[in-house]
C-alpha cells in the first residue's frame, strides 16, 4: 500500500469525466491526478475512519484500555502527510497516532493488536494506543508526554545530518503543543544545526478542552517558527491533496536544503479528547464545525472524487466493502493473537545485560534463596 | 457522618477554601472549560470565574513557576498536575525553587502552594503515564509531601495543605478518587502534616502503606483477620516530615513489618521506612522487614504484565505470611 | 539614593555649559536633564563598578565562595534599568546580580555582607553571589538556574493583575536564557494573561563561552517577542539615558496597557563569564571589543557629562572618592560581621513548623535517645 | 602505571573513545569553545571538529533529547551536563523518554548514550548548585547509573557506559576532579556495571560509600586503622544496578555496616543500602546500620553552615566508633 500512496511523479488525469463547478479548484487539481493514487488516498482515509470507529468501539467493550485518542475527523491529515514521505524517511508523533501507524505502513492487523495489548502488536503490547513503534517503517513511536517527541525528532534529524544521510524527519504534533518548552528549545536547535526536519502541528483548534486562543498568544501557529528564523506553511487540513502538497514541499526543502520547516494543519476533532471522553465543554457552535459535513474530509475528498468522476458508486461500495474487511481482519487477528507471556516481564528493561539486574516480582524477598 | 467519594471530599474542601479565602485560586491543564481530567474541579470554572479557575497552556514549568511567583506575592494557589508523571516538565521548578526559595534568601518569603496531583498505576496507561514518583519530592527539604488515602484524610490534609505557608505536594491517586468512606457532617479538621496513623490496630504484624497502598494494606488485615492473624496498619500519611515513631512504636509491639507500595523497589519509599524500622527498632525486630512494590521494569501496556507488576492483595497477603512464618508466629 | 534616580519628569538642564560637537544626539540629550541626576547616575554606574572589582579582589582573596559573576561592562544597563523602575515595582534578576541589588536599593554593605556570607548578608549568608533578595526594596531574587526566574517573575506579575494591583515586574536575563523552555512557557502565559512585566535581555553577545549566533536561531532577540505577539525592542546598552527611557518606556507601557514586553540591551561583558575564568576562548577581536573604551559605559557617560559640561575635573574626583568611601565601608562591614551560626542551620527549611521535621546533623543517628 | 588525575583519566577515555568509534560524540553546553565547564573537553573541539565536539544552546531538555534521538538511529551521544542539578531541566527525557524508549516499543530500539555530569556538595554554590540527586535517576529502571571514585574505575567504567546500550547516567563529583590515583599505563579494560567493589579488605565493620564519598570512607579507613580499627570499604560503584550481593557479604563478615553520603538522608542513596542490609544481613546484623549523611536543609551559602550540613571525616568516624561501640567492639 505504502508505495503507491508515494506522491512521486504527478501523471496525468485519465479520466474522462468533465470538469464541473469549482470553487476551490479542488475539482481542477482532483482531474489532473491519477485516478488510482486518489482512489489510494480515499481507500487509506476511509480504512483511518472505520478503523478508529473499531477502536472506538473496541474500547467500549473493553478490548482495549488505557487513554485512546483516535484521529476521527483528521483523516486527510493523516494521509496526507504520510503520502508526502518517502519510504526512507523517519516519522515521530503524539499519542494520536493510530491513521499515522497505518499510513507509514504498519498493518492494520498489528496496530490493532498493539491496541489490543498482544504480543503480536507493533509493541509486542508494551506499548498500547499511544505508543504504535516500528522500526521497519521508520515510525519512530507515538508518545504520550506533550511535547516529548520534539527533542527526539530533532535527535534523530541530526544523526541523518551526522552522517549526511538523504532522509528527512517529520515530527507531528498538536496545537497544544507549541506551548510547551520542548516545542522552543527544539525549533531552536532544529534551526541553529540545520536539520533537516517538518516539525508538523496539527491545530484541531483544542488541547483537550482549552482552545488555541486560550492559550497560545500567538494563535496563527505556523508563524510561531519567526522566533528560529523557520519557515511556516499553513494547509487545510481536510484537503488531502492540499496537505500532501503542502507537506511534499516542505519535506523536499528540508531534504534539497537541509533545514527545518513548519507545517500547520487544521482538523476538526469529530469526537471528545479520547475515547471516554464526552466533550461536554463545547459549545454547540463547537459541535456543529466538527460534525458539519463540509468539514468532514470523506465527505469532502468523496465529493471532489465524485464530482471528478473518478469515484463511481459502484467503486464506493467496493472500496467501503474492502475497508469493512480489512478493518475486520484486523479485530479478528488481534482478538485471536496471544497476551504477552508474563515470563517476558523483565525482557525489554535493557538491551545490553549487566550484573545484579533485578527480577523480582512484587511478593518475591530482595535475596532470593 | 456521610459516606462520600475521595474525589467528592476533596472538590467540596477546594470550593470550601476558596470561598474561605480568595488568596486561594486554581490553575491547571483542563481545570476549567474541561472540569479537569478527574473532575475534581468540576463546576468551579462556573463558580468562581477566570481570575480564580485558570486554565492554563500545556507548560508545566511554565504555569507551576508561576504559582510559585505569585506564592512569593502571598496568593495561595492550588495548581493540578494532571498525573504526577507530567511533573517531571515542572521538577526544577518544584525541586529547585518552590522548595528553595524560603532558605535560600534566608526566611524572607515563604511560598504557600498546594500541587495537588495524582499517581497511580494500573490503568494501563503503559510506561510513562504509570509512575509513581513521589519520592522525588519526598526527598527534598524545603517540600512538604502529604498522600491521604480515605476521603475524611483527603478533606483534612487538603485544609491543611492550603493553609500552610509552606509548598505541599499532595498525592493523589487514580485508584481512589471512586473510592468512598465516611466524612463527618461540617467537618472543618485541619490534619497535622508530619503525622502518620495507625488505621488498624493489631498483634501479629505490622502493615505500612500510604495513599493507595494504605487501603489495600487495610484490605489485606481485613482478609487476615478472618485467618485469625491480627494485622495493625499504619498509614503513613505524609512522606516529608516523616514519622518514624508512629511506624517504629507499631514494630515494637508487633516485631516485624511489611511494607507495601507501589513504587519501584530498589530506592523506593519503603527503602527509608525499612531502614527506619532497623534503626529505631532493632532490638525488637523478629525478621527482616519485607517490602512489597512494583517489579522494577517500564510499565508495559499488556493487562496481564502490568498486573503481574503490580503488588497486590495477593502479593502483599504472601510476604506478611512469609514473615510471620519467618518470626514463627504464623496462625493457621 | 534610589529616589532621585527615578526618572521622575524631566526637569530642565540647568547647566550652563555649552552644547558642542554632538554625533549621536547624546549630548543634546544630557544638556536637557538634571545635573543632580545625571551625576546620580554616574555615580550609580562607577559604584557598581568599583564594587564588583572590589568583589572580584575578595573573590581572590578567598572572602568570598562560590562561583561570583560580574556587572563589570554592564554598569549603564543595570542603573539604566533601575531607574526606570518604581520603588513599589518587583525585580527578578538572573546570578549575575549585584549591580541590580544596589541599583534596586539594597545597601551595597549588605550585598557585600551576603558576598562574604555573613549574617548581615541581605539574604543573611544562606544566598551568596547568586542569590540576593529583599523585600524591603522589592528585588524577589537572583537566581541560578538560567531560566529559572522567568516563571517565577510571571507568577509575580500574574499576583498583581489578580489582585488589580498597579506595579510592574522587570525580570532580567542574558542572552543564553532565550533559548530555554521556560523562556517560552514564560512569555507565552504572560502575553496570553496580559500580564504587567517587562522581559528584559541583557544581550553581552555570550552565554560563558557560546555565542549568541552559536545559540540562538534568531540572533536579533527581541524579535523573538514574535511567537506571542509581544513588542520588542533593542537599546544600546552602554548608554545609561538610551536604557533608561527605553525601559522606562515599556515599564510605564506595561502598567498602562498592563500586558508585557520585551526588551534587549546590548551590553559588553569586560571580563571573563565569572570570577575565575580567564576566558581564553575569546578571540582577539572579542577582546578588543570587551576592552574597548569606546564600549565601557562609564567612560562614554563621563564623556557625554564632561561634554555637557555637567561633569567637571573636581566632581569626578569628589564622586571617585565618595563611591570609594562607600565600598571600603561595604567590605568592612561585611568583614566584621558575624558569620551565621551553627544553630540556624535549621531556622530556614520550613516557613510553618509541623511534626518531625528532621534536625540531623551529619553524624547523628535518625533516632536521638 | 601514571598518577593521573580523575579529570585526565576521563579526558583520555572520552578522547579514545571518539577515535575507536566515530559514533561517538559530544555535546553539551560550553564543551567546545570554553573547553567544559570543568575542563573535561579541553582540546576535543580543536581534534575532531564540531561536527563531534557540538555546543549547545542553554536548553538541556531539547539536547539531551536530541541525544536521546540520535542514540535512537544508532549514533552514541555522550552528552555533558554541567552539574547533575541543570538535569532536572532534562529529567522528563531522561526518565520518560531514554529511560522507556526500549521497554515502551517491546525492545525494537536501544538506546546508546552516556550522560556525565558531577555532583557535589561543599564548594559554597548554593541551595540549587549543591545537591546530590542521583537517587533520581537510580531509581528508574531502564537507566543504569555508575558512579567511580577513583581515576582508573573512571576510565574502565567510562568505557563500558560508552560501550553499553542503554542510557547511562555517569556521575562524576566536582571534589573528584582534581584527585590523583594510578591508571594501568594502556589500560583497556571495560568495567563490568552492576558490580561494587571491596576497595579494602577489614574485619571490624563495613564502610560504605559511592563517588566522593567512597573515596572519603577509604580516608576514614585509612585513619581509623592507626587506631587499629579495620574497616571494610566497599565503593558501590554501580548504583543501578545496585550490587547487594557484594555489601552483604561483606556485613555477614563484619556484623556491623556504616553507610556515607552526601545526599540527604531521608529516602537517600543509603536508605536502599540499609534496607537491603538488614534484608540481607539480618542474623549477621549486631548493630542497626548507620548513615551518615546531609543535614535536612536546602545548602546554605555560608562556609560554617555547608561545612556544618555535609558528611565529613568527623561525623563518619563518629557514627563508626559508635556503632562499634553498639556492637560491644570498640578498639581503643
Ligand atoms: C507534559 C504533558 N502534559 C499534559 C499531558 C496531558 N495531555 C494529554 S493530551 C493533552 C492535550 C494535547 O493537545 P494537542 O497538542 O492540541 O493535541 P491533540 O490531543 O489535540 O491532538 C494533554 C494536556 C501530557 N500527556 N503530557
Ligand atoms: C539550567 C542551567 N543550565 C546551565 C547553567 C550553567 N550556566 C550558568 S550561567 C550560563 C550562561 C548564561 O548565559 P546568559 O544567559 O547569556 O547570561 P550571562 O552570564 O551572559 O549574563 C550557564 C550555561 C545553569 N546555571 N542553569
Ligand atoms: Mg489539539
Ligand atoms: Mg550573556
Amino acid at each position: 500500500m505504502a508505495d503507491t500512496a508515494k506522491p512521486k511523479g504527478g501523471g496525468t488525469a485519465r479520466n474522462s469525466g468533465g470538469r464541473r463547478r469549482n470553487r476551490s479548484g479542488a475539482a481542477q487539481k482532483t482531474a489532473d491526478e491519477q485516478p488510482k493514487v486518489l482512489l489510494d488516498y480515499y481507500r487509506q482515509m476511509l480504512l483511518v475512519r472505520r478503523f478508529e470507529e473499531r477502536t472506538a468501539q473496541a474500547y467500549t467493550q473493553a478490548r482495549i484500555g488505557g487513554y485512546c485518542h483516535l484521529n476521527l475527523g483528521e483523516e486527510a491529515t493523516v494521509v496526507g502527510l504520510m503520502t508526502a514521505l518517502k519510504d526512507e524517511d523517519y516519522l515521530f508523533t503524539n499519542y494520536r497516532d493510530h491513521g499515522y501507524a497505518i499510513g507509514k505502513g504498519m498493518s492494520p492487523r498489528r496496530v490493532m493488536a498493539e491496541l489490543y495489548g498482544r504480543s503480536t502488536g507493533v509493541s509486542k503490547g508494551w506499548g498500547g494506543s499511544m505508543h504504535m513503534y516500528d522500526t521497519e517503517v521508520r515510525m519512530l513511536g507515538g508518545y504520550g508526554i506533550v511535547g516529548g517527541q520534539l527533542p527526539l525528532a530533532t535527535g534523530a534529524a541530526l544523526a541523518v545530518s551526522y552522517r549526511g544521510g538523504d532522509e528527512v524527519v517529520m515530527c507531528q504534533m498538536g496545537d497544544g503543543t507549541t506551548n510547551i518548552g520542548a516545542w522552543h528549545e527544539s525549533l531552536n536547535i532544529a534551526a541553529l544545526w540545520n536539520l533537516p526536519i517538518v516539525f508538523v502541528v496539527i491545530n484541531n483548534f483544542t488541547g483537550m478542552g482549552t482552545t488555541v486562543d486560550m492559550a497560545s498568544a500567538e494563535p496563527e501557529l505556523h508563524k510561531r517558527g519567526s522566533a528560529f528564523r523557520i519557515e511556516g506553511v499553513k494547509v487545510d487540513g481536510r484537503n488531502v491533496l492540499e496537505v500532501r502538497d503542502a507537506a511534499a514541499d516542505l519535506v523536499e526543502r528540508a531534504r534539497a536544503e537541509q533545514r527545518p520547516f513548519l507545517l500547520e494543519a487544521t482538523s476538526y476533532r469529530m469526537k471528545g479528547h479520547s475515547v471516554v471522553d464526552p466533550a461536554k465543554y463545547r459549545t454547540e457552535e463547537q459541535w456543529a464545525e466538527a460534525k458539519d459535513e463540509e468539514n468532514d474530509p470523506i465527505a469532502i475528498f468523496a465529493k471532489q472524487l465524485t464530482e471528478a468522476g473518478v469515484l463511481t458508486d459502484e467503486l464506493r461500495e467496493e472500496i467501503a466493502a474492502s475497508v469493512k474487511e480489512e478493518v475486520a481482519d484486523a479485530a479478528d487477528f488481534a482478538e485471536n493473537s496471544p497476551h504477552p507471556d508474563v515470563s517476558t516481564l523483565f525482557d525489554y528493561t535493557y538491551a545490553t545485560p549487566v550484573a545484579n539486574e533485578s527480577r523480582r516480582m512484587p511478593a518475591d524477598p530482595v535475596f532470593a534463596e | 457522618m456521610s459516606v462520600i467519594t475521595y474525589r467528592q471530599a476533596l472538590r467540596d474542601t477546594l470550593r470550601a477554601e476558596m470561598l474561605r479565602d480568595e488568596n486561594v485560586f486554581v490553575m491547571g491543564e483542563e481545570i476549567g472549560v474541561f472540569e479537569g481530567s478527574y473532575k475534581i474541579t468540576e463546576g468551579l470554572l462556573k463558580e468562581f470565574g477566570e481570575k480564580r479557575v485558570r486554565d492554563t497552556p500545556i507548560a508545566e514549568e511554565g504555569f507551576v513557576g508561576a504559582a510559585v511567583g505569585a506564592a512569593m506575592l502571598g496568593l495561595r494557589p492550588v495548581v493540578e498536575l494532571m498525573t504526577i508523571n507530567f511533573s517531571l516538565i515542572a521538577i526544577d521548578q518544584i525541586v529547585n525553587h518552590a522548595a528553595k526559595i524560603y532558605g535560600m534568601f534566608g526566611g524572607q518569603t515563604s511560598v504557600p502552594m498546594v500541587i495537588r496531583t495524582p499517581g497511580g498505576g494500573g490503568q494501563q496507561l503503559g510506561a510513562t503515564h504509570s509512575q509513581n514518583i513521589e519520592l522525588y519530592y519526598s526527598f527534598v527539604p524545603g517540600l512538604k509531601v502529604v498522600a491521604p488515602s480515605s476521603p475524611a484524610d483527603a478533606a483534612a490534609m487538603f485544609r491543611a495543605a492550603v493553609r500552610d505557608d509552606d509548598p505541599v505536594l499532595f498525592l493523589e491517586n487514580l485508584g481512589l478518587y471512586n473510592t468512598k468512606g465516611e466524612v463527618p457532617d461540617g467537618d472543618e479538621s485541619v490534619a497535622e502534616i508530619g503525622r502518620a496513623k495507625v488505621t488498624r490496630e493489631g498483634t501479629d504484624i505490622t502493615l505500612i502503606g500510604y495513599s493507595r497502598m494504605a487501603m489495600v494494606a487495610g484490605q489485606v488485615a481485613e482478609q487476615l483477620a478472618e485467618q485469625d492473624i491480627s494485622v495493625e496498619v499504619v498509614d503513613l500519611r505524609s512522606l516529608r516530615p516523616l514519622d518514624r515513631e508512629t511506624v517504629v512504636e507499631s514494630v515494637r509491639k508487633t516485631n516485624c513489618a511489611v511494607i507495601c507500595e507501589d513504587d519501584w523497589l530498589t530506592y523506593g519509599i519503603g527503602a527509608e521506612i525499612a531502614a527506619s524500622i532497623q534503626e529505631g527498632a532493632f532490638d525488637y525486630l523478629d525478621a527482616p522487614v519485607r517490602r512489597v512494590a512494583m517489579a522494577e521494569v517500564p510499565m508495559p501496556y499488556a493487562k496481564p504484565l502490568e498486573t503481574a507488576a503490580l503488588p497486590s492483595v495477593e502479593s502483599i497477603t504472601t510476604a506478611v505470611k512469609e514473615t510471620l512464618d519467618a518470626v514463627g508466629r504464623r496462625v493457621g
